[in-house]
């Protein structure tokens, strides 16, 4: 299995690129470039999320913006209860909002995992084009209701102004606010590595190749991508807490369909069902766009031509050009 | 007689006008093969579908180890023990033959939330698998990718995961399809001992193999049955001989 | 609340709906028929409106603007299939979905580049620009009737193209299987070539139509894309009866809940915020509808294999 | 003189080679019969022939031309009608619309193939995804002819297909190979094959192993190459 | 001492002619003044709030600017002011004011430039009274903008409401709202469509031939929006705190520059970018922007030459101006305004009150 050890050393390789990066960056004196690896991480745990459900599973999600956006807010909220000491309700008994990282992430994950539960749950009733479209119509749902609905600012967004806590770390710092973030990334990448190779990531990948084989074998399909994409949900929705933290800011957009369609663009960029390819999807496309954005205001044409060239030429994405072939087993 | 394992008895299933199955009656008794045969689009793979709970019959019972299952869906029918074979090879295309095997393994143990141990590590399922691919002869094809076996392989590779599945019946449709003389011999052969394991419902035009391996044959017409009984009843019943074996049948 | 504002607001659905039709006709062609997702239906439809506006505005002339947007739509289709689409048909929608989403990127910022920044200005032509007066006094603007009947052409000669052709037949023979209608001897490369065309011009008159009648700006494709997919997935995709009764569906739902939900829940809560939530769920809507239609027929109202 | 000339036929999946030599001819009105054990490599023959497979090595030559360098289309427009190895109807055409998408004018019409599967004039508003397997067969084959082919071919002729059916489209062959139709046809059933073939091709391993008429196919020469 | 300037504006994208036309104003005021210290960088955020965000930090952390200006719209100065002037940046609106910034969450660094969001509004709301106008019909998208352009006019209108619609964001058709509007009796419909949602609007409302007259404010009959609205926008009233008319030396000037420069006529966005860089400029020349206390006091005392005339700060650094009264006119081939009133003299704005510094 010699393709095997390449992507796994390759992942390797990657992981420490990734760490490197803003170390030295840090030590260069160069904060900003520490926020953007913040940035390309949180969004590669995103990806992670989806990755789980669409590499895996085959449910192309068009609608885990949602998921991103819930968790986020669920982190502005409760941050903003607390900062402004109005609890976030009084009867039957009185919650208060926290600045407590750990707190917040598992609020976000139990949120967001919510919601890709009731959606999950209606969504793959259908199949193909026809959850592409369900799962769009969802997040939109949430969006325009993010949009319109006031008491949290609406379109304007919710503002955190001091980042949350984590016990031991300096939150505010760019460098210790990376690693915390790289940390969750690693964890989460590990247990889906896991993941994969246990009886679930099997079920999961054999219901992607011939769901009608796993029923005939009296395994419900349904019952295996339902909980595929409930933990894709709140993988995605525990970034989307953590990009509530970069930003110190929550909007609608982060629910958008263009985010839905970015956090896919990262998987394909970096390779479908690939471990790894959203972390390097993620990368390519900050470092994409922060190095056009500011060369010429056109720049979204050429991310669109690299994108297509992608597509079109580097089928299996970054990884699959560097390591070959899927393997399974 | 001993108990019937598969009892149907007033199975009906329309599309619109078209009556595919009829008032259909027929039984399957531990350590028999009963073959279905019947013109094309006679409903015998409707039959099977409504047995193992891909179709919904109109009306009819279908009573499985005297228990009625008619509102038990298919996952829960492939629980009890109905396995299916298809018509179309259906394996999972990226798995080994082994993968195929031990997932069929994992999905009699119907577990499906494991999170950490590597199934590749796994002694049990691989052992099960193995001695399954052992059976059919595809011991030394276990690593292979699946969609690089070969047809004969693939149908073979059915039959292991089957198997893995220790069934109480098989249901199985054109099991011969494709497969050449030689493979249809090794087949014959490999089906002639299954059925003291668990008793077969087969479908398939291959006379050759009908009349070798069957103990009852029953013949399905436009949805109903006009015919039961073992092979050289059913060779010589003249309605059989013109509605589906032709006059110069042998 | 009078009796003849609610039927004049459902009027304005049923126009709504067939303008909806209109934009989703050709995503229905390419979508529904040829199984690819084009994202860039969008830019298409965006582009028939900058050429439109262009040409009109050199010219003088609405129509030759309306002509000059359906040849420049369907050259431009042609080209994006010649060089893209055409190795994605056998791909997964996945593929599909990036790969045109990134032309909707090019085609933006490419538009941008040609046209500029700022919106056109595209008006209907002189005698069409005011209202009519429908049977029984309703002033009602004549551009819009106009709308209404090119949308009901394209439903029927769409329909008649795809299920009474062989056109037609070869088209959705080649998308279950296109190797095997191209052994049968049908070209079906250039097939999918002239129908990817066929599609972009559709989305190019919508675009040229339409934008007359709202602002010929850079993203004014990307609400109507969005829009588009929900018809045709609603009606289910490859059936044109379909996406015509979910298009009206549709323009009548937002029409009458844009409508109707503000007062209504002014019966259940206090007035300004019942005018908020009831906007609010207003937008919503569509999407619920959707949702509500997929939960109970997964395929569609109208499958296409039933 | 020979409608279709295979000379020295090589062809490859990806990397893997499957054929490594295919010689085959047939003559106007001809009925050939391609015979050999599974995964001989009849399927990719056929592939190679209709342009469904590109391949680069050896020659192909229809009617006088080289078939070799033309895309699919244009090798069927040529005159070459495939009834393929599994079927492959247009699930989502009904009966009546599989036939008529790639029909090309000529004897053959609706009419005649409902008369030779009076099975599938009843079902011809119906969605092929729906037929039984032997009904879909016989569109398949139903298609073929409606492209009013010069050289028919059915790969896996009979498969599938009921005993009465089977006897039906033997009988039907022999029709149209009396009525001057050349045909190529690979089947599992080879009594039947020889009793309508006017010549027999074997493939062993992806190369022409034998060629011959009915009559010299021995008992020695099948054991080897059939596996009977 | 050289001042760095990071200016996160929109420049690609839907609304991209609002950010060219801020960014064009401001670089025009400092190609004018000849001023070598000032370094101007330019980003575009497409729109994108997070994209803002990202882009502030690297103006803050890499490039170490010392002003931030240019946001055009209120969610993403939302995103990225509070934590901007936190970081003891200074920021200079060309354009979006939102509520929040000039009541409670005001800051001694943020200074606005443009006006309040709600004011234009305001002034449209006592041009109705003005107009005599004794029933409107009033119309906004549902977000936060939307129902603060409503509140803003209700705030100075006496008449009575006949409807208050909340329409969505982007939306394209308006035959409903139309029919509305034909069926509710009144004599005046005020609206809120920002871009082109009311492009879209007024073309249909010219189409459906109801003779209610609109009034606005300037965002829908902006310079560039006006020439794709066309004939239906013509004797429009809008209420604007600039116009390319307004009878002043320092607008004359302006408005001549930038047709030779950019070869266009300016918009609002423009001038406002003109005016924060004027500002910028004056404030340089007072004091080094190193002593942030005597560079506030600088920019404080607003000490340059206007484009609208008379201009000074609130107490929350909002500015204080005239909002006049324009029409829509067409000037050979070209639609443009006209001053035709002044709607609120010296207005300030209704927040000030609620900011603490
Ligand atoms: N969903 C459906 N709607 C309408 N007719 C159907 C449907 N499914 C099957 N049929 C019809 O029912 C009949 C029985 O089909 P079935 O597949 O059971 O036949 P079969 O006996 O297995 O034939 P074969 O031997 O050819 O496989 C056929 O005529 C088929 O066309
Ligand atoms: N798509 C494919 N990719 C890779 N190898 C293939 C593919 N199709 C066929 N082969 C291989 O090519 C060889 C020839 O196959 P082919 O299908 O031509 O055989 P055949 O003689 O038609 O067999 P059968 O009687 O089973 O239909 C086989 O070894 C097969 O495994
Ligand atoms: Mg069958
Ligand atoms: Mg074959």
């Amino acid at each position: 299995m010699p393709e095997f050890v390449t992507e796994h050393r390759l992942n390797i390789l990657l992981a420490l690129i990734l760490l490197g990066g803003p170390l030295v960056a840090h030590y260069a004196d160069e904060p900003f470039l520490v926020t953007l690896a913040t940035r390309a991480t949180i969004l590669a745990l995103a990806g992670v999320g989806l990755n789980i459900a669409l590499g895996l599973g085959g449910l192309v999600s068009f609608g885990h913006a949602a998921f991103f956006g819930l968790g986020g807010y669920a982190v502005g909220i409760l941050a903003s209860h607390h900062q402004n000491y109005e609890p976030l309700m009084t009867s039957p008994f009185v919650i208060n909002g926290t600045n407590q990282m750990l707190v917040l992430w598992l609020v976000a994950i139990i949120v967001s995992g919510l919601a890709a539960l009731v959606i999950g749950a209606l969504s793959l009733r259908t199949s193909g084009v026809y959850f592409i479209m369900i799962t769009l119509a969802f997040a939109q749902m949430i969006y325009y209701f993010a949009i319109s609905w006031p008491a949290y600012g609406g379109e304007d967004g919710l503002s955190i102004y001091v980042r949350n806590a984590f016990p031991g770390v300096n939150t505010l710092r760019p460098l210790d606010f990376f690693l915390l973030c790289y940390a969750v990334l690693i964890v989460v990448l590990i247990a889906q590595w896991k993941m994969t190779g246990a009886r679930f990531g099997i079920a999961l990948q054999a219901v992607r190749q011939n769901e009608g084989r796993v029923a005939a074998l009296g395994l419900s399909p349904y019952k295996i991508r339902l909980a595929a994409f409930v933990i894709s949900g709140m993988v995605t929705g525990l970034a989307g807490a953590l990009y509530a933290d970069l930003n110190r800011f929550v909007s609608p957009s982060m629910m958008s369909w263009h985010l839905s369609g970015e956090i896919m663009v990262f998987i394909i960029l970096g390779g479908v069902a690939r471990l790894f390819g959203p972390v390097v999807g993620a990368c390519l496309f900050v470092l994409f766009e922060h190095a056009f954005g500011s060369v010429t205001e056109h720049w979204q044409f050429f991310l669109g031509a690299a994108l297509l060239a992608v597509v079109l030429f580097a089928r299996g994405g970054f990884i699959g050009l560097v390591a070959g072939r899927v393997r399974h087993d | 007689m001993t108990e019937p394992v598969l009892a149907l008895s007033g199975l009906s299933k329309s599309f619109g006008a078209l009556k595919v199955t009829d008032g259909v009656e027929l039984d399957l008794r531990p350590g028999e093969i009963h073959a279905l045969i019947g013109p094309n689009g006679a409903g015998k793979s409707s039959l099977i579908k409504l047995v193992a709970g891909e179709l919904t019959a109109d009306a009819g019972s279908i009573r499985f180890d005297g228990r009625e299952i008619s509102d038990l869906d298919q996952i829960e029918r492939a629980r009890l023990g109905l396995t299916r074979t298809f018509q179309v090879s259906s394996l999972i295309p990226e798995f080994s033959a082994r993968g195929n095997v031990m997932f069929a393994a994992q999905a009699r143990r119907r577990s499906i939330f494991g999170f950490f141990r590597q199934v590749s590590r796994d002694r049990e399922l691989i052992d099960e698998a193995m001695a399954a691919l052992d059976r059919v002869g595809l011991a030394s094809r276990a690593s292979v990718r699946v969609s690089e076996l070969s047809h004969g392989e693939k149908r073979l590779l059915e039959i292991a995961m089957a198997l893995a599945m220790r069934p109480r019946i098989f249901l199985m449709d054109e099991p011969m399809a494709g497969l050449g003389h030689e493979g249809s011999q090794k087949l014959i052969g490999f089906l002639d001992q299954l059925r003291s394991e668990a008793p077969i419902l087969l479908i398939e035009h291959d006379m050759d193999a009908v009349f070798q391996l069957a103990d009852r044959i029953s013949v399905l017409v436009a949805g109903k049955i006009i015919a039961r009984g073992n092979a050289d009843e059913i060779r010589n019943d003249p309605e059989v001989r013109t509605a589906y074996l032709g006059e110069d049948a042998a | 609340m009078t009796v003849a504002l609610f039927l004049e607001q459902i009027l304005n659905g049923l126009q709504l709906g067939v303008m909806l039709f209109l934009m989703a006709a050709g995503l229905t062609l390419i979508f529904g028929v040829m199984g690819l997702i084009n994202l860039a239906h969008g830019s298409l439809f965006m582009v028939g409106g900058f050429v439109c506006a262009a040409v009109a505005a050199w010219t003088g002339s609405f129509w030759i603007g309306l002509a000059a947007s359906l040849a420049a739509a369907a050259a431009l289709g042609a080209l994006v299939e010649i060089t893209v689409i055409r190795r994605l048909y056998d791909r997964d929608h996945l593929d599909q979905v990036l790969a045109t989403f990134a032309l909707v990127l090019m085609f933006s910022e490419g538009t941008r580049f040609v046209f500029g920044s700022f919106p056109l200005y595209l008006d209907p032509p002189a005698f069409l620009s005011g209202p009519v007066t429908l049977p029984g006094g309703l002033p009602y603007p004549a551009y819009r009737l106009a709308i209404i009947i090119a949308g009901l052409a394209v439903a029927a000669g769409l329909g008649l193209l795809i299920s009474r052709t062989r056109l037609g037949m070869q088209i959705r023979a080649g998308e279950a299987d296109r190797e095997m209608i191209a052994a049968l001897g049908v070209d079906i490369r250039f097939l999918y070539t002239v129908v990817f065309a066929l599609g972009a011009a559709l989305a190019g008159f919508a675009g040229a139509l339409i934008g007359a009648i709202q602002s010929v700006q850079i993203g004014m494709g990307e609400p109507v894309l969005i829009l588009a997919f929900v018809v045709i997935v609603i009606g289910g995709i490859g059936s044109i009866r379909g996406a015509l009764v979910a298009a009206l569906i549709v323009g009548l739902v937002d029409t009458l809940g844009r409508f109707l939900l503000p007062t209504l829940l002014a019966g259940v809560m206090e007035a300004s915020a019942a005018r908020g939530v009831g906007s609010a769920i207003a937008s919503m809507l569509i999407y619920l509808l959707m949702a509500v239609v997929l939960v109970f027929k997964p395929k569609g109202l109208f499958p296409a294999n039933a | 003189m020979s409608l279709l000339q295979v000379k020295e036929l090589e062809a490859f999946y990806g990397a893997s080679q499957a054929l490594f030599g295919v010689d085959l001819e047939i003559a106007e009105g001809e009925l050939v019969a391609l015979m050999g054990r599974n995964g001989m490599g009849k399927t990719t023959t056929v592939r190679a022939i209709t342009r469904m497979l590109r391949t680069t090595r050896g020659e192909i030559r229809f009617a006088g031309q080289d078939v070799s360098v033309l895309p699919s289309f244009r090798a069927a427009r040529l005159g070459i009608g495939l009834a393929p190895e599994g079927r492959r109807c247009f699930a989502n055409l009904s009966v009546s619309e599989n036939l008529m998408a790639s029909a090309r004018s000529g004897p053959w019409d609706i009419a005649k193939a409902t008369e030779l599967f009076p099975r599938l004039g009843e079902r011809m508003t119906q969605n092929a995804a729906t037929l039984s397997g032997g009904e879909q067969q016989m569109l398949a084959i139903a298609r073929a002819l409606l492209t009013n082919p010069r050289l028919l071919i059915l790969d896996e002729a009979t498969e599938g297909l009921a005993p009465v059916v089977r006897h039906e489209i033997w009988a039907a062959i022999a029709r149209l190979k009396q009525g001057g139709q050349s045909i190529l046809v690979i089947d599992k059933a080879f009594s039947e094959l020889r009793a309508v073939a006017d010549r027999c091709v074997i493939l062993a391993r992806g190369e022409t192993a034998w060629t011959g008429t009915p009559a010299g196919l021995t008992r020695d020469v099948e054991t080897e190459f059939l596996g009977v | 001492e050289p001042v760095k300037v990071g200016m996160i504006t929109t420049l690609s994208g839907g609304g991209a002619s609002l950010g060219i036309d801020s960014r064009d104003g401001f670089l025009l005021a400092v190609k004018q003044s000849g001023n070598k210290d000032i370094e101007v960088i330019v980003e575009d955020d497409a729109q994108k709030p997070d994209l803002a965000v990202q882009l502030a930090d690297k103006l803050i952390q890499s490039d170490k600017v010392d002003v931030l200006t240019g946001i055009v719209w209120s969610n993403l100065a939302m995103a990225v002011v509070p934590s901007a002037v936190a970081q003891g940046k200074f920021y200079l609106s060309t354009n979006a004011a939102p509520s929040q910034l000039a009541g409670a969450g005001c800051n001694p660094n943020y200074f606005s430039v443009s006006y309040q969001n709600d004011n234009l509004h305001e002034a449209a709301g006592e041009y109705a009274n003005s107009a005599g106008m004794k029933k409107v019909f009033i119309m906004a998208p549902n977000y936060p903008a939307g129902k603060d352009s409503l509140s803003g006019f209700k705030r100075f209108y006496k008449g009575e409401v006949t409807n208050e619609i909340y329409t969505q964001l982007g939306q394209t058709d308006y035959a409903a709202e139309i029919a509305e509007i034909r069926a509710s009796g009144a004599d005046g419909v005020f609206f809120f469509l920002p871009g082109g949602m009311g492009i879209s609007f007024m073309k249909q409302y010219a189409g459906a031939g109801v003779e209610v007259p609109l009034i606005g404010p300037a965002f829908s009959f902006d310079q560039n929006i006006l020439q794709a609205v066309g004939d239906a926008a013509l004797g429009v009233k809008n209420t604007s705190t600039w116009s390319k008319d307004l009878d002043n030396e320092a607008n004359k000037a302006f408005v001549a520059a930038y047709q030779a420069e950019y070869n266009r006529l300016p918009s609002i966005y423009a001038a406002q970018g003109y005016d924060t860089g004027n500002l910028l400029l004056s404030a340089m020349a007072a004091a080094p922007v190193t002593d942030a206390d005597a560079f506030r006091k600088a920019l404080e005392a607003a000490d340059f030459k206007s484009v609208r005339g008379k201009f000074s700060f609130g107490p929350n650094h909002h500015p204080i101006q005239d909002i006049h009264v324009r029409e829509v006119i067409k000037e050979g081939d070209i639609f443009t305004n006209k001053v035709v009133g002044t709607a609120l003299a010296d207005r300030a704005d209704a927040y000030a009150a609620d900011c603490k510094m």
